[in-house]
């Protein structure tokens, strides 16, 4: 199995290729079959590739071929596989496949059907590669390939310009992160002559002392790109826009997979940030923060989309929390759960925006409930999960985080609290969203409920939400041993009461209306702070007007090239000339015999040296 | 004068000879056509005497210096006066009677060329240069109708008179300063005569250079070009253009040569203003002229600037390099205006409104020879590799750079550039599309279009034979 | 007779002045028939200096050219006049100024 | 001889595929393509002859007898000047991508020329035979002639079939050309004349003038000289301006051979002469020419982003993307060299495809404004697809050429430079704003009523397979570029050895 | 000494007769100025010991050419409306650029002339020394100067017998 492991990004690229190049005269079925059948391959690839590993623990690092060779700088198509690895490919190939299931249905009316599965396929090949990569280029390879299908899933309806647009956002946006981080990897192989991760570390463990400069700023450009693909402040601002995209792309791309790849690329060069305690700090400062923005911008989002948008973004906040304290399995970990229960959330809105008609706002819907029970069960469980309600997946990964963070010299009570408010937060927002839909009066009529390929994936996932949580992830030898230490028990209990205490409250508020928040709301402050909110703090507003407007502005200004004007001067100097010379061109005879006197007086001049040769 | 003297002057002897030939004729019977092959067998008899004077090359009195290089372009405005010929046959021929005469005064012209090509004396310069200048008058005021010959003809003879007499003026205080007339007595003298009175000797030479500089429209010597190119038939612009300017020129750089007289740094900075205002003023003017007959008048201005540069070079460089590069330039320019003036000849012949640049449009479609032969000319103008433009550019430059002329080098590398501008006008508007002109052009035309096309390509492609050759002169 | 005692610098001041004044009147006169008569007092200013030069030097060469100068002038005034006759008929007028058709 | 033949079979299969339209109207076209074809062929055979080319020796710069192939004859000897080509593995990458680029343009002229097919054709050809003479000649006269000589039928392809600014656009392109070649040739015989002064001889050899000793006061105007010709024809900013005109008016094979093959005689000729023979100079010079490239990436991005005619905003793409080029010229490590060679292969096909999609929109829609077109994927599927690839692939996307050629620029410029690199870096997101825009313009938003009314024709056969020859090329050279720097290491290398890197240890700052 | 005078003052009718020639708004005027003014250089000549140039000055100069002057003149036949132009046209402003240009140049040539010294000559140069000379080395000279005259002559014949037949040709329509 070792040896073909490079099937299982191959055969949905080979998938994908097929579907451009001949998806047109397929017929429905045989590109669904095609699509799902080749993601249904590469996991159970997967599958037997864990359970192989599972007995030997062996890692396994298989090279195709050299890249390219200049001066040294030899990066390989070559892939390295261990625990860390083993995850996420699970976590791709496996949810992956139930994504793509769904997708037959919810897409099955679509005019571009062999589009979306060459496009999706090609999006796990992508991410294979990123997750499979044994070095930092073909990484980024994946990396760069991920961002590209994401823009043409987001902007896969293509006929309205908002999705084009957001489309454009969310590359360029990520790009932005990339290109930083594409700026780490120069330094990075400036300074330690490779690109292969394994010799990297080692290399740099040789090289660097702890705090030095040189790993602290290329493990910041590796942030930069982190957060750009991971949607952490400041370039979170893709996410929620990227929702323009169909709903399982959303929970694929958006959810489960390629958010978290900076997570992973954290996890995988943790042995560099090690190296670099203050990029770690910042790595942590990062994620809390991006965890309560987003945790309060969601509170008020009324589009169920948005919602699970900002939530992601929270949940990663959360991840990258763990990664900046050191939790890195529980990082991981987390990654894992999340996966399960947001793309579980985000299938389940689908299927309320498949029966809805498009539906995306959460106060036209409500009852839900009896109208779409599969759906209200699969929400049920994924919010509780989100929320992190005792004994669902959510809960042990995210009590993992909160309880380390604690441990977290110097500033870690002060995260630990942080962290609470954004599971407080969390709590409310999830339920929120649940009661609000499922429950009250019926505001828009369902067609009918799901039908068995929404359902059979949903329900998996839902599977999946509840008991994720006691999985082993085999990434013991990948990360370091945490020192095994506990906080005093009262931390553990506050951090599994709050998001209990939550719930309540959007109980209170959005169920029976007992607790009433209008006149907060209604306040002045109140109505601001709503605004703030729901806009996303204003960052989107802000970033247009420091970048986005002047950008535009300055190509406006250029379009005309400054620098032709330039050339432009020296032809209308030209022309004047020519002007000039030609009305002195004017046919009198007198006139052209004085300026040969002129001429005779300036020559003689010259040559005799006049007039100072006469003195 | 013995007798291998007047071997010598074979060709100077042949013309006079035709000259009577045709004045008997006309007494016998006046013909065209006769007059035409007089003419034409004439000089075909010179060119071959040219090459049979190089067995007896010698000076010839004090007044003429027969040797390889004058010999060379005597035959060299031959062959141009024979383009000239063939092109009047067909402009003339519509003129009433006693159209004989300009035979007779083109074969004096040359005659006056070939005179200022030999001399070696500041007489056979002056008559060389009137007897030219002279014949010249008439040629361009020759047609029966319209003013624009006429005007033409008014404008270059006060002018050119005016010059003449500060040539002369020049010439006497040269005369005073050295008590020497000819060139080589003049170079004998010149550094003393500069140390007994530097300012006449100097005003002297600068005198005689603008006069010289007059005739080859030289800035701000240039202002009657245009007007005369465009005034006179157009066979006698392309005759005005190539063999009295290049006569002139040759003239020119024997009297410098030969008079020593670039050993003065005074006069040398005077010749570096007029290269560059010629350089500059003549691609000025020209940019955007309609007339095609006006253009290539200013683009001639330009050309004699670059020239000037090689004289400019001779204060720093052996004459050898100097007068190889004189002659491939010359050579070059007379083959590629002769071609363009066919070509306007051809095409436009005497018509004002034919001559302007949009009335070429389609040329390429409707003529396609004629178009690419204009083409090539133009090309070369532009000093375009392949073409011999090019390789007489590369042959100033190189002197230029051998001898350090920086400043004027880059003069003339912004000049060029200028000037690219309008020989592409031309170029492109016989690429754009209109309606065809109908008219055609006799075989004599045709050759004398492919012929001229064909030197300027191989003087470009492969010039080694003819620098091998201008080498020996 | 002998013209010891006339310095040369003297006859060539008097040459220039001539030089001058032909050349003012050919830049002021309009009338053609005056254009020519300026040309030929320049041409005689050139004359009389190649004669002086040539009576500084003891040479008879100056007087030989001053013969050719004669010739030109002859030659050139012929041609010259002709023209004049030409314009008067083609543009009705004498005046150089009004005859003017080219420029540019 | 091969060499020469080459470039014969182009001249006269011009001369033929001119006479061809005599026969008929679609004859030309079929006559130059097989032309090309022949050509390619023809040289294929010679190599796969050679024992050489299965293992690249490495030539050295100065001894003509180390090259893959080498040609002299006297031209005119009163000078030194000879007919003297050489090839080695840069030149052969160049004249590979020369052929196959031509056929390609002649695939584009397919039917978007309707007049005088003829000449067309035939000055395509002479183009392409002017464009090989650059790659191949290495006497320095012989390469000015070629230089110059390419540009006449590009003139007349501009002139004549342009669209409607034709003759500005034409007349710019020329003059900026031919101005600074004037300045090339004031080099030229500056440095043969400094030669000439020290040896005395007349030569102009590439060999010879390789070890030409000189003030350096004098390398360094000499230098410039070549640099600024070279600069124009990349373009580098400041004298990019005529590009955008150019490329706009040119009809589409006219883009193609100017985008996809003049360009790179530029960045050639700073490899293959700016360089080696003023080493010095050109170190002192290298931080001015290497702000020029960044400004030159930068400032094509923006003004592409800023363009509302599809030919233009590709044309500003290619400023932006030579920029690179100049770059790892300058940064004169063998990562960044490598890096400019593959930049010049990888971007002559990812913009040659470009502009043939401009064409064919041109063709279909009439115009090339940008506001005018909208949703056209709906009706053109397959062009859309295609478009979004060489989109994806001029913006840098990991896999295919492009971003090797970049990645490898960056790593060299990083190692000589880090804030050059970090401005130049910025182009990558500022080329993913403007590529990503054409797209949404032009194949993405709302169908224009105008379009689906008239009922556009998608890519047929023809034009998918000259699409695909330019897609493996560039996956190929996305995955596995080794042939390619294999090609190119030995000359950059033996390049390298004649001078000594402005590679300076930058990190310790940090 | 007397020579000197006799110089002066033929200098100066030469020079003020020219400035009338010049500005005499009447051609016949002007003309009959000139020939004073060429008289009297004829009269330097004589005095700087060229007596054949003196000679030749009055039979060719003042005699022949004036006098084809005189006949183009009458053929022309201006009239008082031409002396009136004339007058018009010699405003100061007219004058006063190519004055100054004028003036410039004569200031260039006085400075550079007047630093020339010496006396003119030692002895006079016979018409036989010219004689000898024409026809030694300056033989081929004479041949070309004829050939000058010739193409003088078939010029001006080509363009002034034009003008005849036309005015004859006019003459006949008319009758």
């Amino acid at each position: 199995m070792s040896e073909t492991i490079w099937l299982i990004p191959l055969i949905p690229l080979l998938s994908s290729v097929t579907l451009m190049l001949v998806g047109t005269r397929l017929k429905a079925s045989q590109v669904g079959a095609l699509g799902v059948g080749s993601v249904g391959i590469s996991a159970l690839l997967t599958l037997l590739l864990a359970t192989e590993f599972m007995q030997n623990q062996q890692v396994i690092q298989l090279s195709l071929w050299t890249w390219m060779e200049v001066a040294g700088f030899a990066p390989g198509i070559s892939f390295y596989f261990d625990g860390l690895t083993l995850v996420m490919m699970s976590v791709i190939t496996g949810v992956g496949f139930l994504i793509h299931l769904f997708s037959t249905e919810f897409m099955e009316k679509d005019p571009s059907y062999a589009r979306y599965f060459a496009y999706l396929n090609m999006f796990v090949a992508a991410m294979l590669v990123l997750v499979m990569a044994d070095n930092l280029l073909l990484l980024y390879l994946g990396w760069e390939g991920v961002g590209v299908c994401s823009y043409l899933l987001v902007g896969f309806w293509y006929q309205h310009n908002a999705n084009g647009y957001a489309a454009r956002k969310a590359f360029i946006v990520t790009r932005i992160g990339d290109t930083a981080m594409a700026m780490g990897l120069l330094l990075l192989f400036t300074e330690l002559g490779t690109l292969d991760i394994q010799t990297m570390v080692g290399e740099a463990d040789q090289t660097w002392q702890v705090g030095a400069t040189v790993p602290t700023i290329a493990c910041l450009l590796l942030v930069c790109g982190a957060v750009g693909k991971s949607a952490q402040l400041p370039l979170h601002t893709w996410l929620p826009d990227a929702m323009a995209g169909p709903t399982p792309v959303s929970a694929l791309i958006h959810a489960a997979t390629m958010v978290t790849a900076g997570v992973y690329l954290i996890a995988r060069t943790h042995e560099l940030f090690l190296l670099a305690p203050i990029a770690m700090t910042v790595v942590a400062v990062i994620g809390i923060t991006t965890s309560l923005m987003a945790a309060f911008t969601a509170l008020m989002q009324t589009d169920i989309k948005r919602i699970l948008a900002y939530s992601t973004i929270s949940q990663i906040g959360y991840m990258f929390l763990a990664l900046g304290v050191g939790a890195w399995s529980a990082g991981i970990f987390h990654l894992m759960t999340h996966a399960f229960f947001k793309a579980l959330l985000f299938l389940g809105s689908g299927a309320i925006i498949h029966c809805l008609h498009h539906e995306h706002n959460i106060f036209k819907m409500g009852g839900l409930r009896t109208r779409m029970p599969v759906t209200f069960w699969s929400f049920m469980i994924g919010s509780s999960a989100l929320a992190a309600l005792p004994m669902t997946s959510g809960f042990f990964s995210k009590d993992q985080i909160l309880l380390q963070a604690y441990q977290f010299p110097e500033i870690g009570p002060g995260l630990w609290v942080a962290g609470l408010l954004g599971a407080l937060l969390t709590a409310i927002y999830s339920f929120r969203l649940v009661f609000v839909v499922f429950f009250g009066s019926v505001n828009t009529e369902p067609d009918k409920d799901t039908g068995w390929r929404m359902a059979v994936p949903l329900s998996i996932l839902c599977l999946l939400a509840m008991v994720g949580g006691w999985f082993m992830i085999p990434v013991s030898e990948v990360f370091p041993a945490s020192d095994g230490s506990h906080p005093a028990h009262w931390v553990e209990y506050v951090s599994i009461s709050v998001p209990i205490v939550g719930v309540l409250v959007a109980y209170l508020i959005f169920y029976t209306g007992q607790l009433k928040v209008d006149r907060l709301a209604n306040s002045s402050f109140g109505k601001s702070l709503g605004k703030l909110w729901l806009s996303g703090w204003g960052i989107d507003l802000l970033y247009d007007r420091l970048f986005v407007k002047p950008y535009y502005g300055l190509a406006n200004k250029l379009k005309s090239e400054p620098v032709d004007a330039l050339y432009g001067l020296i032809v209308t100097i030209n022309q004047t000339l020519n002007q000039w010379l030609s009305s002195a061109q004017s046919g009198r005879m007198r006139w052209y015999i004085a300026s040969m006197v002129a001429g005779l007086i300036l020559v003689i001049m010259l040559a005799a040296n006049l007039p100072e040769g006469a003195l | 004068m013995n007798a291998t003297m007047f071997s010598a002057l074979a060709p100077i002897l042949m013309l006079s000879l035709t000259a009577v030939v045709l004045m008997i004729q006309a007494s016998i019977k006046r013909d065209q056509s006769v007059a035409w092959v007089i003419t034409a067998v004439g000089f075909l008899l010179t060119l071959w005497s040219a090459s049979y004077a190089r067995d007896f090359i010698q000076p010839v009195t004090i007044l003429l210096e027969v040797d390889h290089w004058s010999l060379f372009f005597t035959s060299l405005i031959l062959m141009a006066s024979l383009v000239t010929l063939v092109l009047s046959k067909e402009t003339f021929s519509s003129e009433g009677e006693r159209k004989e005469e300009y035979y007779l005064l083109l074969v004096l012209s040359v005659l006056g060329a070939v005179v200022l090509i030999q001399s070696s004396h500041m007489v056979s310069l002056l008559l060389g240069m009137e007897l030219m200048g002279v014949a010249l008058y008439a040629m361009i005021a020759f047609p029966e109708r319209g003013q624009l010959p006429l005007e033409g003809a008014v404008k270059y003879l006060v002018l050119s008179a005016c010059a003449s007499a500060m040539l002369l003026y020049g010439f006497a205080l040269i005369y005073a300063a050295t008590g020497e007339l000819s060139y080589a007595g003049i170079g004998a003298r010149a550094a003393l005569a500069y140390a007994e009175n530097p300012m006449l000797m100097m005003a002297g030479s600068a005198m005689v250079l603008a006069g010289i500089g007059f005739k080859l429209s030289v800035a701000p010597f240039h202002m009657w070009t245009p007007d005369v190119y465009e005034g006179a038939p157009t066979p006698v612009t392309g005759f005005l253009a190539t063999v009295s300017k290049s006569a002139v020129f040759v003239a020119l750089s024997r009297f410098y040569i030969d008079g020593a007289l670039y050993q003065f740094s005074g006069l040398n900075t005077a010749l570096v203003v007029l290269a560059i205002a010629s350089m500059l003023v003549g691609n000025w003017l020209a940019l955007r002229q309609k007339n095609i007959k006006r253009l290539l008048a200013y683009s001639s201005i330009a050309h004699f600037g670059y020239l000037l540069v090689v004289l400019i070079a001779l204060t720093y460089l052996e004459a050898d390099l100097v007068s190889q590069s004189i002659t491939f330039y010359l050579t070059a320019y007379i083959v590629t205006t002769l071609a363009a003036f066919t070509i306007v000849s051809m095409v436009a012949g005497e018509d004002t409104a034919k001559q302007n640049i949009s009335a070429f449009a389609g040329l390429f479609w409707s003529r396609p020879l004629e178009a690419s032969a204009l083409t090539v000319a133009m090309l070369s103008l532009a000093g375009i590799p392949l073409t011999a433009g090019f390789m007489a550019k590369f042959f100033v430059i190189t002197v230029g750079i051998q001898s350090g002329l920086w400043g004027l080098l880059a003069v003339l590398v912004i000049a060029s550039a200028i000037a690219i501008y309008y020989y592409l006008r031309i170029i492109f508007a016989m690429t754009q599309s209109a309606q065809s002109s109908g008219n055609s052009a006799n075989w004599q035309e045709k050759l004398a279009a492919i012929v001229l096309m064909a030197s300027i390509l191989a003087l470009g492609s492969w010039p080694q034979p003819f620098i091998a050759y201008a080498g020996l002169l | 007779m002998d013209g010891l005692n006339i310095p040369l610098n003297h006859i060539l001041l008097v040459s220039s002045l001539l030089f001058a004044i032909g050349m003012l009147g050919l830049m002021i006169r309009r009338n053609i028939i005056f254009i020519l008569m300026s040309l030929e007092v320049m041409l005689n200013a050139a004359a009389l200096a190649f004669v002086a030069a040539g009576a500084h030097w003891g040479q008879p060469d100056g007087q030989v050219v001053f013969m050719l100068i004669l010739t030109v002038a002859a030659a050139e005034v012929a041609v010259g006049l002709g023209l004049v006759l030409q314009v008067q008929k083609r543009f009705k007028t004498l005046d150089m100024d009004d005859a003017n058709r080219m420029q540019g | 001889m091969v060499m020469i033949n080459l470039i014969l079979i182009l001249l006269i299969g011009g001369l033929l595929a001119m006479l061809s339209e005599r026969i008929s109207d679609t004859m030309p076209r079929k006559v130059a393509m097989v032309v090309v074809l022949t050509d390619l062929v023809y040289l294929l055979l010679c190599l796969s002859g050679m024992p050489e080319i299965t293992q690249l020796q490495a030539p050295v710069a100065n001894d003509p007898s180390t090259w893959l192939m080498h040609f002299k004859t006297d031209w005119i000897p009163a000078f030194g000047i000879s007919i003297e080509l050489a090839l080695d593995g840069i030149s052969l990458l160049m004249v590979l991508l020369t052929l196959i680029l031509g056929a390609i343009a002649i695939s584009a002229s397919w039917t978007d020329i309707v007049v005088r097919k003829g000449f067309f054709e035939a000055n395509l050809l002479w183009s392409l035979a002017g464009v090989l003479g650059v790659f191949m000649a290495l006497d320095l006269m012989l390469f000015f002639l070629f230089w110059e000589v390419m540009l006449i039928p590009m003139y007349f392809m501009i002139a004549i079939w342009g669209h409607e600014n034709r003759g500005y656009a034409a007349m710019k392109f020329f003059i900026f050309t031919q101005a600074s070649g004037l300045l090339m040739l004031m080099s030229i015989l500056a440095l043969v004349a400094v030669n000439q002064s020290a040896t005395g001889i007349w030569t102009f050899s590439y060999f010879d003038l390789l070890n030409t000793q000189m003030t350096e006061q004098a390398a360094h105007w000499i230098m410039l000289g070549f640099f600024i010709a070279f600069v124009v024809k990349l373009p580098g900013f400041p004298f990019h301006t005529w590009l955008p005109d150019a490329h706009t008016q040119a009809p589409t094979a006219g883009s193609v051979i100017l985008a996809g093959i003049l360009l790179k005689t530029g960045a050639y000729g700073l490899i293959r002469f700016a360089v080696p023979l003023f080493p010095e100079a050109a170190l002192d010079f290298s931080s001015a020419a290497m702000w020029l490239g960044a400004a030159g990436v930068v400032y094509g991005a923006v003004l592409a982003f800023g363009q509302t005619d599809f030919k233009r905003l590709i044309a500003y793409s290619s400023v932006s993307h030579m920029g690179f080029v100049l770059l790892g010229i300058y940064a004169w490590n063998e990562l960044a060299l490598q890096g400019a060679v593959m930049q010049m292969v990888a971007h002559g096909f990812s913009t040659a495809a470009l502009f043939m999609i401009a064409g064919s929109l041109q063709e279909r829609l009439h115009t090339r404004d940008m506001r005018e077109m909208s949703g056209l994927w709906q009706q053109m599927p397959r062009m859309g697809a295609v478009a979004m690839f060489f989109v994806v692939a001029s913006l840098g996307l990991p896999g295919l050429g492009n971003f090797v050629a970049e990645f490898l620029v960056l790593l060299g410029l990083f190692q000589v430079n880090i804030w050059i690199t970090v401005v130049a870096a910025t182009g990558l997101i500022t080329g993913a704003a403007y590529s990503l825009l054409l797209m949404q313009r032009s194949f993405q938003g709302q169908a224009n009523q105008k379009w689906v009314d008239s009922g556009l024709v998608d890519f047929g056969t023809r034009e998918m397979l000259t699409m695909a020859v330019m897609i493996v090329a560039l996956i190929f050279l996305g995955i596995y570029p080794q042939p390619v720097l294999d090609a190119a290491q030995p000359v950059l290398q033996s390049l390298l050895n004649l001078t000594t890197s402005p590679t300076v240890a930058i990190v310790e700052v940090m | 000494m007397l020579e000197i005078v006799f110089f002066y003052i033929a200098a100066t009718v030469a020079l003020m007769a020219t400035v009338m020639a010049m500005t005499r708004p009447n051609a016949i005027h002007a003309l009959i100025y000139l020939i004073v003014s060429l008289l009297a250089v004829a009269v330097i000549f004589f005095l700087i010991g060229a007596p054949f140039a003196a000679a030749l000055e009055i039979v060719i100069y003042a005699g022949a050419i004036m006098v084809l002057f005189v006949f183009v003149i009458m053929m022309l036949n201006l009239g008082e409306k031409g002396n009136k132009q004339e007058r018009q046209w010699l405003q100061p402003s007219i004058w006063a650029g190519p004055a100054i240009l004028s003036a410039i140049l004569l200031i260039e040539l006085i400075l550079v002339i007047s630093q020339t010294n010496g006396p003119v000559s030692v002895a006079a140069v016979s018409a036989k020394q010219v004689g000898l000379s024409l026809f030694g080395p300056y033989v081929l000279a004479v041949e070309i100067a004829s050939m000058l005259l010739l193409a003088g002559l078939v010029g001006s014949f080509h363009l002034g017998r034009r003008y005849l037949d036309r005015d004859n040709l006019e003459k006949q329509g008319g009758q």
